[in-house]
């Protein structure tokens, strides 16, 4: 089992004759990813990878029965592409592109909402579900098949830690990147429920960082709702505050978004916190008996 | 990206906001003829992009010219927070009755721009939050309508204003929110914006911080960017599209991604050590980039180690390796670096910098460990 | 019996300050609609007719326990007082204003679809429940209670129809005047799904005008929904092409919205057709048997 | 309010559409020097508020600025379903390839924008959709998000254009959509937009109405307005703020409310009459207003009897008598009226007009076939 995507997901790349695109579509077809298509305006009829292109996403959707879509275009087109995935009937949209504005995530994240599709991102790894399939760009050779689910606002943290997981011989359910910037389609919560409802997922693993108070409230939901046993992480402990710290969601402002405020909120709903990238796997070992 | 409160002000009077509009000056003779111009009392006003230049003493008033060049005078050339004032803003002195907050902020939970408003205004709205809660009033916008007429009348009435202050606040709040929107910004705030004692109200302070995502739609507000307010390094790390913080510390980082790059900062601290910057390389660094940010890093004498943290996915091990062999060679640094890297062409990697001068560790508990003790040492072990 | 409106609705009047408001909130009074509360900004704690005015319509429900409001205020602030209605939490929203931007109106309708808000008008007369409640601007004496349920583009018109109804001894269960703008909040197919199901509505008539393809879907819908006997009538079939009659909706244009072919649709879909308003009354005469 | 072609092309010009900006002219010399100024062949275009101008013989190529000047002394002057051309648009001719409709419109049922294209242009779009639908390619936008690239992409393959064309054409649709939504338009159409023979798009004709509702926020726009288009009669009506359109007829209409307004008229025809005119006084017309608008009506000759039909609500019947006294003192009319009033104030309006030559009517219908006789008899029985 695993959350969001598994062996049944079908993929359209919109991009995907981009390097990006090309790389990562590569990559998932690797990991043994469905990617039923590909989608670059101008560039319909094209294969790449073997995989067809179309004009659009309605195209692919159509030919193809593309569900899932995964979002590579330059932060300029970024909304447009999200939209028209919503638009075309794809049920959930996974977007790596970073640097796109607030006020266009805004209007998109209303949109996905009113139209019932859900949204990844964006600026994000994407997600991984071990062993059976993967959208988006995180390491084939980080992931193994366990009963770990993380969700986490960064992306090579998150690499980190499911390598740290891995090496410890604790595989992963799914592994989900949530994304760096302050207005997004999924946030914790969202992810948290899903981790709860799944009967794959027997330990969770929430990487936060500074900035927001996505945290505080993901805390709030897991004290309330989750019984299985939580590690968190929060990135940031020494960031001066007024920085963005490279994503465009890290940064303490308005005495808002520190690293000791989570770390509190966490410790208080009972979630063990780790000091470093390392201690996570210590940490689910020791929840899971093993350390 | 923060911009000036002139420039904010200017921002804010093209969407009709009430502004007593002052002039900038950068020496306290052009204070003295701002102030001759602008007749009758003014205040001399620090621009500079950081919080509580008030209590640092960087703003006057002056009820002369002659006050106006001798304050200009104090303030031109002191440093608030770490920056050096180069110009002050000289505005015309207002009376006031009363004082509001204004301000329009992204919320990231609603998903939505959200508008504040407190009745106690002039003082930090973190403050009002975290004192008075209930002074403030708020309001969210929903996006496909935008701010609407009578969300901002109900605000007004909630700070008790009555009357044809209602009207006036409500065409500075959808005033506001339309400079807020289409500027791409991710912070508008008028703190105070003051009733005078005739009962009109009056923006005579201006905030605005833009999404830095959203500039490349306005071409011509990236020309209002203050290149004095970041440090050399930080703008030549933007120019390398580096995404670069300057720190106290003296273990200097380079990492890929942004969350790591903070739990390296955080790890080097938490081993005994301090981060001297903040870098994020970003996704499938090339070597030049890599080298480039090496070199920016290796220019602040207080570095006594480097700590490369790589963990490959998009970016390539052996390109970041070749990016450290340049930096080593060119610079010929004595400061030891320690390497901790791995994924995408790990073994390339390493075998490029096996003659060289470097650390290895395999994970960054480790790494963080042997940058405390080389800057200890002097010498890159481990 | 009756749609949309009844003794238990509780009416707020947006612009109750106004000439028209205020008359208007008489006649209502007069005809036993709970009139609550008005609303107009700045004139709070006043009182007009015996009701009590707020600042908003927000606190007016709060205050008064308002569920639908009755809009007259000036086509530049309709849209602003439309949505405000909305986002306080009244139910029904009846809009008498006239000469609405149609752009307003499309922002505006599909903010109530979202918000599950029923809009009537603008640019209508609103509507009667006879004997029991009346929101709008319909006559008093026109109005008797009966089986015939009365939907119509057109004010006067209405009033028309109705009296010739009444001096028939045929009542009315609810009139409704869902306006002459081209874009509005309730057409003609959702108060004939009122009617359809209303017991109390034996009869149905329908006033069309040139304009659009409304009453050609109207007549689709009442062919395939509706038994119960139709009675129809069209205004405009001597209206010359590309004139606007009016009505901002009243236009012929790029062939579409002749009166000739919405007569046709209706005596398609087996509605009795009416001449002139008159035979309106004599063909629901007909159809109860009574002629 | 629907505006001219040159009027509708300065605006998508603004919008950023590729047009061959012309000059307008109103005489034929001027003609001949714009067709100077443009060099090249040039395209002569009666400017009239008429669809069917080019069946009709009010567009004209011409060589040579001496031909442009020919044509135009043809086409000025000359009358199309009843107007007068006062001026022609002297265009640069282009060379075509192939022709493409593309338009914006309301959707009642839709409630929304929707972009119509077609791979047929130059033509009606109405035929189009009569004959051909299946080359009518739509989009519906949602007035949430606005129009959106994809959608305007897909509609340009729909169109069979490729390449660089999708890219302008997509620039084009979403101009057009703008100046659509900036301008609260009803109609914004550009037939043809032309393939050049280089591939370029070009948009050789342009059509724009306006809602009249949206007028106010566009001060401006109101200025567009051709007078010369409207009837004498029908700019006073306007000014005096009632609804009135001339027609053929000798029957002149006076009514309350649109729909009741047709509704006369059409049984003023059902009952074997001609209506002279539209006129809906609106809801709570007062004396004088009735008064002017009698005094429109009675204007015109051919006008035989005057029906004047009200449903008293919020219009009061007594305010309206009292108008119809004024009027027949005032203009001491022979033409015989025929009155049906009913409701608000009835009897005090019946009263006032008891010493008056007017027959009085119960019912809508019996009004219409007394008017009818009227006109017949010359007098006013019943």
């Amino acid at each position: 089992m695993s959350i969001l995507i598994n062996q049944a997901t079908k993929v359209v790349v919109q991009g995907i004759t981009g390097r990006e695109g090309q790389f990562h579509t590569s990559q998932m077809l690797a990991y043994g990813t469905q990617v039923v298509a590909g989608m670059t305006p101008g560039k319909g009829g094209q294969m790449v990878l073997d995989v067809p292109v179309y004009n659009s996403v309605a195209e692919a959707v159509k030919e193809q029965g593309a569900d899932t879509s995964l979002i590579f275009v330059p932060a300029a087109g970024a909304a447009d592409a999200m939209l028209e995935a919503a638009d075309a009937g794809i049920q959930f949209v996974v977007c790596i592109s970073e640097n796109v504005p607030t006020l266009d995530m805004i209007e998109v994240t209303h949109y996905f909402d009113r139209k019932g599709v859900r949204l990844l991102g964006p600026n994000c790894p994407g997600l991984i579900s071990a062993g059976q399939c993967k959208v988006g760009i995180i390491p084939n050779h980080v992931a193994t098949p366990g009963p770990v689910g993380i969700v986490s606002r960064s992306g090579t943290l998150t690499y980190e830690v499911m390598f740290a997981l891995s090496q410890r011989g604790l595989g992963q359910s799914t592994a989900v990147g949530i994304g760096g910037d302050p207005v997004k389609g999924t946030n914790f919560i969202d992810v948290l429920k899903l981790f709860n409802e799944d009967p794959a997922t027997e330990y969770i693993v929430m990487i936060g960082e500074i900035g927001g108070t996505d945290e505080e409230r993901a805390a709030e939901y897991i004290a309330a709702n989750v019984k299985k046993p939580t590690v968190g992480f929060i990135a940031g402990q020494t960031a001066p505050p007024g920085r963005r710290m490279g994503h465009a969601g890290a940064i303490i402002s308005g005495g808002e978004g520190r690293a000791e405020d989570k770390i509190a909120a966490f410790k208080k709903a009972g979630i063990a916190v780790a000091r470093h990238p390392d201690e996570v796997a210590d940490l689910v070992m020791k929840a899971a008996g093993r350390s | 990206m923060n911009i000036h409160e002139y420039q904010a002000k200017e921002i804010f009077a093209k969407y009709g906001l009430p502004i007593p509009m002052g002039e900038v000056a950068t020496t306290p003779d052009r204070a003295y003829s701002a102030a001759r111009r602008i007749g009758g009392p003014v205040v001399v006003k620090a621009q500079v992009l950081v919080g509580g230049r008030g209590k640092a003493g960087g703003v006057k008033l002056a009820k002369t010219p002659e006050e106006a060049r001798e304050k200009a005078n104090a303030i031109l050339g002191m440093t608030i927070k770490g920056i050096t004032v180069k110009k002050v803003l000289v505005a015309p002195a207002v009376d006031i009755a009363r004082e509001i907050y204004l301000g329009m902020v992204i919320d990231r939970a609603k998903k939505a721009v959200v508008m504040m408003a407190s009745a106690a205004g002039g003082v930090d709205i973190e403050e009002v939050a975290r004192e008075t809660p209930e002074k403030i009033v708020r309001t969210t916008v929903d996006p496909t309508i935008g701010l609407r007429d009578y969300q901002a009348r109900d605000v007004a009435y909630g700070l008790g204003l009555a009357g044809n202050q209602v009207k006036e606040f409500v065409q500075i709040a959808k005033g506001l929110y339309q400079a807020f929107m289409d500027n791409d910004a991710s912070l508008a705030e008028v703190n105070p914006l003051v009733v005078a004692p005739d009962g009109k109200l009056l923006a005579i302070d201006a905030k605005m911080n833009l999404d830095d995502s959203g500039l490349f739609r306005h071409p011509g507000l990236d020309d209002l960017r203050d290149e004095n307010e970041e440090s050399a390094d930080e703008r030549d790390a933007r120019a390398a599209g580096l995404n670069y913080i300057d720190l106290d510390g003296n273990i200097g980082c380079l990492v890929n991604g942004a969350g790591l790059a903070m739990a390296t900062m955080d790890a080097v601290k938490l081993f005994g050590g301090e981060p001297a910057n903040f870098l994020d390389i970003g996704g499938g660094a090339r070597a030049d980039k890599v080298a480039t940010a090496l070199r920016i890093i290796l220019r602040d004498p207080s570095v006594k180690a480097v700590l490369v943290n790589i963990f490959g996915g998009i970016t390539r091990v052996d390109e970041v390796a070749r990016g450290v062999q340049i930096a080593l060679e060119e610079t010929g640094t004595k400061v030891p670096f320690v390497c901790r890297l791995v994924g995408t062409n790990e073994a390339e990697g390493r075998k490029m910098l096996a003659g060289a001068n470097v650390a290895w560790a395999a994970t960054l508990s480790e790494a963080a460990q042997l940058a405390a003790r080389a800057v200890q040492t002097g010498r890159a072990e481990g």
